[in-house]
């Protein structure tokens, strides 16, 4: 099957991906002190299992899986933990978070790794236990945790593996490179997902701009096991969103607030099904990435192998940075990426990229203007949304319309406002629109519950109330029918006769017992 | 060291809203030219003398609100406007209609909703409405097209307009005001009668209007905006004019081609209706604003008191857009219907 | 015309008025019967969309009560936890103006939990009656503790707590609870250029 | 107090209020009534008495009315409408003539025309009309005296052939700008003066015993 | 026969609008407008109303005022029509919708000082109109009304978020609006 | 609810809370008639009449009549003032009658009549109803008339025509013409202009309100935050 299907909107930007000569990998070395996050991947943060001053070997736990929506870490070479302390960590907020300072003693000296001889043979759980194991997350950009999309056959039968090599964002050679020289490696990486997803199709989409990658893949995909197609469609911005590139390959959509697994399709990064190849047959956890570290700021761009942890300024020093120019400094691609306030933040394992312009490359946005309503944004959006609605209506709040508008179907990719003529930053109006929606229905849960529990403490006083008056009402009637009884109206003699009744109650009671 | 925190996307593509700006001035240059031969300079001299106006009003306004002028002045759009009033404006109009005219689009039509990006009715229509309201002598006065009168020269133009009632150039009504005088008439008659309705839709006016389609079609090629109004509405206007034209009886209220080409058709189907910020949002409600528009016009233009009646249909569709947009969203990605072969 | 209208316009006139009402009476008579109502289900919306603090800032002693007098016509800004959001929401809800919220009342603030240092707890459970969700575990003279998740951050506990061991502390920290924020839009940006300007 | 003596109370009281309202209503439009009716009277007599002024006649114009049908030949009204004879001394010296213009620029414009008995224009007003203001409401007394040039004109002055507006080489100015209304305007009175002199004898009265005085 | 009631209607829905050209029930208009949903139902509740009271105050003028000689009594006793119709209405909207009960809570009992209503009544007689007349003529006063206060509602949800100057935020804007949205229906003169 | 003093009664009236400016009441015959100054004073007089007349007769009534039937009386009320001053009307200024046109009837549906019937009148005794009723009558009428000059003037040129109508025959060359060759901006005196004007009108006072809270902003006391408080949980033993 070779026709392939387009997908409404979409933009051309300049690629800019030779700049940082895809197809060679170069070494960033092991820098003197490792700072991990904890967390790096969507999901619970792991626990915990080393304490300041323990010595690790390379391969060793550092924290363990909390949860099934959780990854673990593990030290990418040999040292000491000198802190276990909040770092700034790379994240759009600047904030920190808790992170393990490992001080690297150089020997690079590993545990012994050990992997599945004959992984056909192995039942899928059990190498889903071991991507697990090995703290693998998404390295397509989002950090969902693999082994839990692996499931993915629990819900519904799956039919096809696509391995995403797309790689759509400008100035990214990442993947590219990856192909390039470890082709027949992703391709075992995806046979031995596609063993445990059970899936009897392998697609490996490549963009119509990466024709070295093409022709490896093309080449490694022939000497694979299993039906292994390899598929090239035209180039444009964001081809390489998980829901476009199904459009593109299947023609089908993915339901809204559904997922691919819905449609029996599974789809991963390249680097991922490497990094699951490597879990598998060698045991290796996942520490190190290949990393571009691009832009016109530095003197020797490229894809660096890095292991997580290293401080983006040790990168930066490898690639030799030139700070005259540049006031940016962007974790991810130009589309998608966010800028770092300082470079003393860490390479985890999403930072595909490290890109650091010049002024006149990516200039700074000038003041936005208002929306004209000029529909260029409408255009471009890859999801059929209307960009400018919710823009307007993200402005004022509005929840509902929003709603109806879809935000939710909003893959944040940027088209929009990277088309916008007024320079609108239209996706951060989407992301803090989808920060508040979500603030409000967890607000909604928890008011509701308050509701609840308010409403049963009132009821439960009530009933106390209620019984303490019916005791006393009950004591009171006694009292008066003893007095009725004893013929006095006057309430001395009525008072008299109830503590005479009392006591008499008492003996009797006493006198029982 | 500390980097700018700026949010994705980092880099940006080419337009800027100047140039879109910039690409609609551009484009009534053809329109322009054909219209200052057939009809002498007038228009240009407008469009100049309002420009200035409209530049001018801008920054009272700007100024009155306390807002920073300079970006704002510099984003053409009030030039667009002012441009675009003064082409629908009689070629020889006297200073003071021109400047009312400028004064409704840019304060009312515009800055008393919050100026650009903000205002739900064209302004440039509201100044054209507001002075067909009031003047409506001034504005019916429309000049002969070459061949049929003397065209003024320079010289003339520029007294037109400074002096009130000076210049006396030979006026004469535009075919579709022609069509909507004589309704006893066949059109064969009506042709046969007045010298200005030529084989297609009158002197002058047929290559006018094929001049701002050609500059239309070039802007939407430029990407600027869609074709879905434009072609909404000259489908629709084409379509009413079919079934309305009996090939020439007194009731008959003029061939597609006849409207097509007459008027401001064109003109409006490319410069007013496309106007994002007073229309309709997405591509499916353009279409449907632009069909709206187009009935409308018809029905004024040949039951209605207003023989171009381009003006009126925006101004009353605009007041609808914000309804249309909340019906006419496109299909978002995964909403779908899944048909049942997909399983 | 009966000759008797002619000879007593005035006499008519009150006939005819007479006649209407008493006919009309009739209509509406029967339909107050035919279209009787009991309940009033909006103070449930109104509710829905207090945010149930029960902090009583409001002047009513709780939610619920405050939504009944909104529903009679009480002004929508007297809620502080709810903050502007809650105003905005129930006007939209009524379709009122949106106001700002009453001062009186008290000031918008980030949620809070209340924390209580348990070496200080002397276990008085004075924290627990005041607690309108019950929110704190604990029985007398044995340390109390919140229940986090379901504390409302109404701050009902710390008065009554007689050796000042309830700590308010904010609910929301850290890089998890971190939200992107709305861009000021260009116009707001410039009225800041402008106070500026007027400023210096 | 139970319901039913609430209902009854609430109800004679209403009932009450109205007698009340009513009796003022009542009492006052006894007082007005007749002053009412000469206004009304006063009020449609005042446009003919512009045209046959008090001292051109001594009968009262609205008292002494005929009825004209619709789509009368000439006249072209759209409905019934009533003309009213002028009379001194028992002779009738004009009749003042309902007449439609149907060409009007936006819809009808409704007129009257006074002729004497002489066949010359009395006066000619409209009634109503919906011309473009500013444009063609210049027909309208009270924004110009334009209707004033038809004072005294005949079928016979100007001639037929200038019954017509200057532009179409006619004896009468067209508005600036806005020549379909007086064209209209122009037309109508004089089909009304066709239609006079058509109807002549019915209209002024003239029987073999009061023959013509003068021929027009 | 049919042609001409259309006519009718739609020279009450667009020519004569109710609202834009005839300035009646402009107090609702204004009122009500600012949120969509509300304004459908206040539309709604006004449709009713309007088409019932145009048809009641008709037969009651026919069969009641003109035989008994009281026709200046039209006003008031068009009020109590008014009235007891709104009244019905309101205990129906209650039952059938509490929230459009609060919502339309001030201004259902104000329809009855909805100056379209009693217009609707009175015009009826200046106009001479039949039964069935009446009935189209009430009908289409109502639908002018209700198209043009739902696209007004929906506009001014778009100018909540404009960026109005200070002095023009609220009525007056809106009353702006209005005015633009008037002039544009200028354009339907003449049409029928 | 004790009643407020002469005083803020003038001010409420004539600007803090114009019905017309502010309450948006009685927009329909406020727009309608407001084409020129003549038009306006008719109206105005005739308003001002019934609100004075049912403010005082609702005063009147106000401890006889009972909740239930509070509104329809009201109404009635009403009803009647607007006939007596249209039969009146009709019978001594007829021409203005007929220029106001069905918007005198409708008198009988300003909600400003029904509105001070109810929220004042109802709730006060004679005097300061009636005050109330002339005050708001006043600034309703007020506005209409500044609105009525505003159009002439810019769709005429001119002011004050035609006021013969209201004030007889000496009163018809009051009117006077500023220029005569002043191009009329018809726009004014037609429908759409009486919604702008007012919506400008609006403005301007909202204009004079900002400034004016902006001066009095400095003066103001500082509220007491959380002075409403109530203990949700009851007496804490
Ligand atoms: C909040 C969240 C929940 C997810 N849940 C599942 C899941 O339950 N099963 C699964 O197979 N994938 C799940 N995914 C993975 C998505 O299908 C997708 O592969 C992942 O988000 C990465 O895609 P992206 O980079 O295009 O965002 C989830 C992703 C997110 C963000
Ligand atoms: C706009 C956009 C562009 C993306 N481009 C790519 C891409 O080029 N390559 C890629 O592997 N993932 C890309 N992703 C992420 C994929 O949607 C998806 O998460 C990923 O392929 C899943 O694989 P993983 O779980 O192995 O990371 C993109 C996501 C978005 C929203
Ligand atoms: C909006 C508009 C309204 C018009 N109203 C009238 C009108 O009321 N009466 C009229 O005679 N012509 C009216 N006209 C027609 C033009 O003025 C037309 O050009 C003129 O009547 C032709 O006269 P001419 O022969 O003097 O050029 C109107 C035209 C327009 C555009
Ligand atoms: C394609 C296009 C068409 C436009 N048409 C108009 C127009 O018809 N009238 C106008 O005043 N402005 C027009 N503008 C300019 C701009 O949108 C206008 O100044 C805004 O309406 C003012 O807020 C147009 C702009 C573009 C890009
Ligand atoms: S591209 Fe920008 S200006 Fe154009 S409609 Fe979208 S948000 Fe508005
Ligand atoms: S960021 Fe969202 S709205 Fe913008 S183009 Fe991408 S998917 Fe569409
Ligand atoms: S102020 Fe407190 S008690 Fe009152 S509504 Fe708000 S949260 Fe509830
Ligand atoms: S624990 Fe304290 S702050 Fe939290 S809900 Fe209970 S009383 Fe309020
Ligand atoms: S005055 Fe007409 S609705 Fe209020």
């Amino acid at each position: 099957m070779t026709t392939v299907f387009d997908i409404h909107g979409g933009i051309h930007p300049p690629e800019e991906k030779s700049l940082s000569n895809p197809g060679e990998v170069l070494d960033a070395g092991i820098p003197p002190t490792l700072v991990l996050p904890l967390s790096q991947h969507i999901g619970k943060p792991p626990t915990l299992e080393v304490a300041i001053g323990d010595r690790v070997k390379g391969g060793q736990l550092l924290a363990a899986a909390e949860g099934l929506v959780s990854v673990p870490l593990h030290a990418p070479t040999s040292g000491v933990i000198t802190a276990i302390e909040p770092r700034p960590v790379p994240h759009p907020s600047g904030l920190e978070n808790l992170c393990v300072e490992l001080r690297c003693d150089g020997e690079d000296d590993w545990l012994e790794l050990e992997g599945f001889e004959n992984w056909q043979s192995e039942a899928p759980e059990t190498l889903v236990a071991s991507v697990r194991a090995a703290g693998i997350a998404g390295m397509g950009g989002a950090g969902f945790p693999t082994a839990v999309k692996l499931l993915a056959p629990q819900r519904a039968p799956m039919h096809t593996l696509i391995i995403n090599g797309t790689e759509c964002e400008p100035y990214i050679t990442a993947d590219d490179t990856l192909m390039q020289v470890q082709a027949a490696d992703i391709v075992l990486g995806a046979e031995i997902l596609a063993h445990i997803l059970g899936v009897e199709r392998i697609l490996l989409a490549v963009e119509d701009n990466k024709p070295a990658a093409l022709t490896a893949m093309q080449a490694a995909a022939a000497d694979a096991g299993r039906v292994c197609e390899v598929m090239t469609f035209p180039t444009k911005y964001p081809s390489g969103g998980e829901k476009q590139l199904i459009e593109i390959l299947t023609g089908k959509q993915v339901p809204t607030g559904g997922l691919p697994a819905d449609l029996g399709i599974v789809c991963q990064n390249p680097g991922t099904a490497v990094a699951v190849k490597n879990a598998i047959c060698e045991g290796r956890p996942l520490t190190d990435r290949i990393v571009t570290v691009t832009g016109r700021a530095l003197a020797r761009p490229g894809n660096y192998r890095t292991r997580l942890g290293t401080p983006i300024d040790h990168l930066l020093g490898v690639a030799g940075f030139e700070p005259k120019n540049n006031r940016r400094l962007i974790h991810g691609g130009p589309m998608m990426g966010f800028a770092l306030e300082s470079a003393d933040v860490p390479v985890i394992k999403t930072t595909n990229c490290i890109l650091v312009p010049t002024e006149q490359e990516l200039p700074t946005p000038p003041p936005a203007q208002a929306c004209i309503r000029c529909g260029l944004c409408a255009e471009a959006c890859p999801a059929s949304l209307l960009p400018q609605q919710l823009y307007w209506y993200a402005r004022a709040r509005d929840q509902e319309q929003l709603e109806r508008h879809h935000l939710a179907d909003c893959i944040e990719c940027g088209a929009c406002s990277w088309v916008c003529p007024s320079h609108i930053p239209l996706v951060q109006y989407y992301r803090a629109a989808k920060g508040m929606m979500a603030d409000s229905r967890a607000e909604k849960i928890r008011s509701d519950r308050s509701r609840g529990r308010f409403e049963a403490r009132q009821e439960r006083l009530e009933q106390e109330a209620a019984a303490r008056e019916a005791q006393r009402a009950a004591r009171r009637a006694a009292a008066q029918q003893k007095a009725a009884q004893g013929g006095a109206d006057d309430p001395v003699a009525a008072a008299i006769a109830r503590a005479k009744a009392k006591k008499e109650a008492a003996a009797e009671e006493s006198g029982e017992s | 060291m500390s980097f700018l925190r700026i949010t994705s996307p980092h880099g940006h593509g080419p337009l800027t809203t100047a140039q879109v700006m910039q690409t609609v001035l551009l484009a009534t240059l053809p329109g322009v030219v054909v219209l200052t031969w057939f009809f002498g300079p007038g228009t240009l001299i407008n469009i100049l003398f309002g420009g200035a106006v409209a530049l001018a009003c801008e920054y009272a306004s700007l100024w009155l609100r306390d807002r920073e002028p300079a970006p704002y002045l510099s984003d053409y759009s009030v030039l667009v406007t002012s441009t675009l009033l003064c082409i629908a404006l009689p070629p020889y109009a006297p200073w003071w209609l021109v400047t009312t005219g400028i004064l409704a689009s840019v304060i009312l039509g515009k800055h008393v909703f919050g100026g650009l990006g903000y205002n739900p009715f064209n302004p440039a229509m509201v100044g054209y409405v507001v002075l067909l309201i009031s003047f409506p002598l001034q504005m019916s006065t429309w000049q002969a097209p070459r061949g049929l009168g003397e065209v003024p020269g320079l010289g003339d133009s520029v007294t037109a307009l400074l002096t009130p009632g000076a210049y006396d150039g030979v006026t004469m009504a535009t075919p579709l005001d022609l069509l909507r005088q004589n309704k006893g008439l066949l059109l064969d008659d009506l042709y046969a009668q007045a010298p200005q309705m030529v084989q297609w839709a009158g002197i002058g006016w047929e290559w006018v209007n094929i001049e701002f389609q050609a500059g239309g079609v070039w802007v939407i090629y430029g990407g600027v905006f869609t074709w879905h109004a434009p072609v909404g509405m000259l489908v629709m206007l084409g379509l009413c004019a079919a079934a309305g034209f009996d090939s020439g009886s007194s009731e008959s209220g003029g061939s597609p081609l006849f409207h097509w080409l007459s008027g401001a058709t064109m003109f409006g189907a490319f410069f007013i209706i496309t106007d994002p910020v007073s229309g309709a949002t997405s591509n499916r409600g353009r279409l449907l604003f632009g069909a709206l528009v187009g009935l409308l016009l018809y029905l004024i233009r040949v039951h209605g008191n207003y023989p171009d009646a381009l003006a009126f249909a925006v101004l009353i569709l605009n007041f609808a857009a914000p309804f249309i947009d909340q019906y006419t969203q496109p299909v978002t990605y995964g909403h779908r219907p899944q048909r049942e072969d997909e399983e | 015309m009966p000759a008797w209208v002619e000879s007593q316009p005035l006499l008519a006139a009150l006939m005819a008025l007479l006649g209407l009402g008493l006919g009309f009476g009739a209509v509406l008579g029967y339909a107050s019967v035919r279209f009787r109502t009991e309940g009033n289900p909006l103070v449930d919306q109104i509710n829905q969309l207090l945010p149930q603090t029960q902090c009583g800032q409001c002047g009513y002693p709780g939610c619920k009560p405050y939504a009944t007098a909104i529903a009679d016509g009480d002004a929508i800004n007297k809620c502080p936890p709810g903050g502007q959001e809650t105003i905005d929401s129930l006007a939209d809800l009524l379709d009122v103006e949106p106001q700002p919220l009453d001062a009186e009342h008290g000031e918008e603030k980030e949620p809070n939990v209340a924390y209580i240092r348990e070496d200080e707890c002397i276990g008085c459970t004075k924290c627990i009656q005041a607690c309108p969700v019950d929110a704190i575990l604990g029985a007398a003279k044995l340390m109390h503790t919140v229940i986090v998740d379901e504390c409302t951050g109404c701050d009902l506990c710390v008065d009554p707590c007689p050796v000042d061991c309830i700590d308010m502390v904010p609910r929301k920290g850290g890089i998890e609870h971190w939200r992107w924020e709305l861009p000021i839009p260009a116009e707001q940006r410039d009225n800041i250029i402008a106070s500026d300007r007027a400023a210096a | 107090m139970n319901t039913a003596g609430a209902i009854s109370r609430s109800a004679v009281m209403l009932g009450c209020f109205a007698a009340l309202a009513s009796a003022v209503i009542a009492w006052t439009w006894l007082e007005t009534e007749d002053d009412i009716e000469r206004s009304i009277r006063e009020a449609e007599a005042r446009q003919l008495l512009e045209i046959f002024p008090p001292d051109s006649h001594d009968n009262s114009l609205i008292d002494d009315r005929f009825m004209v049908a619709a789509d009368t030949a000439l006249l072209e009204l759209r409905r019934d409408r009533e003309g009213y004879t002028v009379r001194q001394g028992g002779e009738v010296v004009g009749v003042i003539l309902p007449a439609t213009a149907r060409d009007g620029y936006s819809g009808d414009i409704e007129l009257l025309v006074g002729v004497t008995r002489t066949g010359a224009v009395a006066g000619a007003r409209v009634v109503s009309h919906r011309e473009t203001p500013g444009l063609g409401d210049g027909i309208d007394m009270r924004k110009s005296s334009w209707m004033q040039s038809f004072d005294r004109r005949s079928l016979s002055s100007p001639v037929r052939a200038e019954w017509g507006v200057k532009k179409d080489g006619g004896y009468f100015d067209q508005f600036t700008g806005a020549t379909v209304t007086p064209r209209a305007v122009v037309a109508a009175v004089r089909r009304s003066l066709e239609y006079q002199q058509l109807h002549r004898a019915s209209l002024f009265e003239i029987t073999p015993e009061s023959p013509e005085e003068v021929s027009p | 026969m049919l042609a001409d009631y259309a006519l009718l209607l739609a020279g009450t829905v667009l020519v004569n609008n109710f609202v834009l050209v005839q300035f009646l029930g402009l107090c609702p208009f204004m009122g009500v407008s600012n949120k969509l949903e509300t304004a459908m139902g206040m539309s709604a509740a006004t449709t009713f109303v309007l088409t019932l009271a145009s048809v009641c105050s008709y037969l009651t003028y026919t069969w009641l005022l003109v035989p008994l000689e009281l026709t200046y009594l039209r006003t008031i006793s068009f009020i109590l029509v008014i009235a007891v119709v709104v009244q019905f209405t309101e205990m129906v909207v209650r039952k059938s919708s509490p929230l459009l009960h609060r919502v339309l809570g001030v201004y259902l009992p104000l329809i009855t000082t909805n100056c379209a209503v009693l217009g609707v009544a009175l015009l009826n007689i200046n106009q001479a109109h039949n039964f069935t007349e009446s009935l189209f003529y009430g009908f289409g006063a109502a639908v002018g009304f209700s198209l043009v206060l739902v696209l007004f509602a929906a506009m001014r949800e778009r100018l909540a978020v404009a960026d109005v100057p200070e002095p023009f935020q609220g009525a007056a804007i809106g009353m702006i609006t209005a005015g633009l949205a008037s002039l544009a229906f200028m354009g339907f003169a003449g049409l029928v | 609810m004790t009643t407020p003093s002469y005083a803020t009664l003038t001010h409420n009236g004539l600007w803090k809370n114009n019905p017309a400016l502010v309450q948006l009441l009685g927009l329909c015959p406020l727009l309608a008639v407001s084409a020129s100054v003549v038009n306006s004073l008719g109206l105005a007089a005739a308003t001002l009449f019934v609100l004075v007349s049912s403010n005082l007769c609702v005063s009147l009534v106000r401890n006889v009549v009972s909740e239930t039937i509070r509104l329809p009386v009201f109404v009635m009320i009403i009803a009647a003032a607007v006939t007596a001053i249209e039969l009146l009307m009709q019978a001594y200024t007829y021409e203005l009658y007929q220029i106001l046109g069905i918007f005198l009837p409708l008198i009988t549906t300003n909600c400003i009549i029904l509105g001070r019937a109810d929220a004042f009148a109802a709730k006060n005794p004679l005097l300061p109803s009636l005050y109330d009723g002339f005050i708001m009558g006043v600034g309703f009428g007020a506005v209409l008339v500044v609105l009525g000059a505003i159009r002439e003037l810019l769709g005429t040129g001119g002011l004050f025509a035609n006021m013969q109508l209201l004030f007889g025959e000496s009163a018809r060359n009051w009117h006077f013409v500023i220029s005569e060759d002043y191009p009329a901006l018809l726009l004014a005196i037609l429908p759409p202009g009486a919604f702008i004007v007012t919506g400008f009108l609006i403005a301007a006072k909202n204009a004079a309100d900002n400034a004016a809270k902006r001066r009095a902003e400095a003066a103001r006391a500082p509220v007491v935050a959380g002075a409403k408080r109530v203990r949700v949980t009851g007496k804490i033993s």
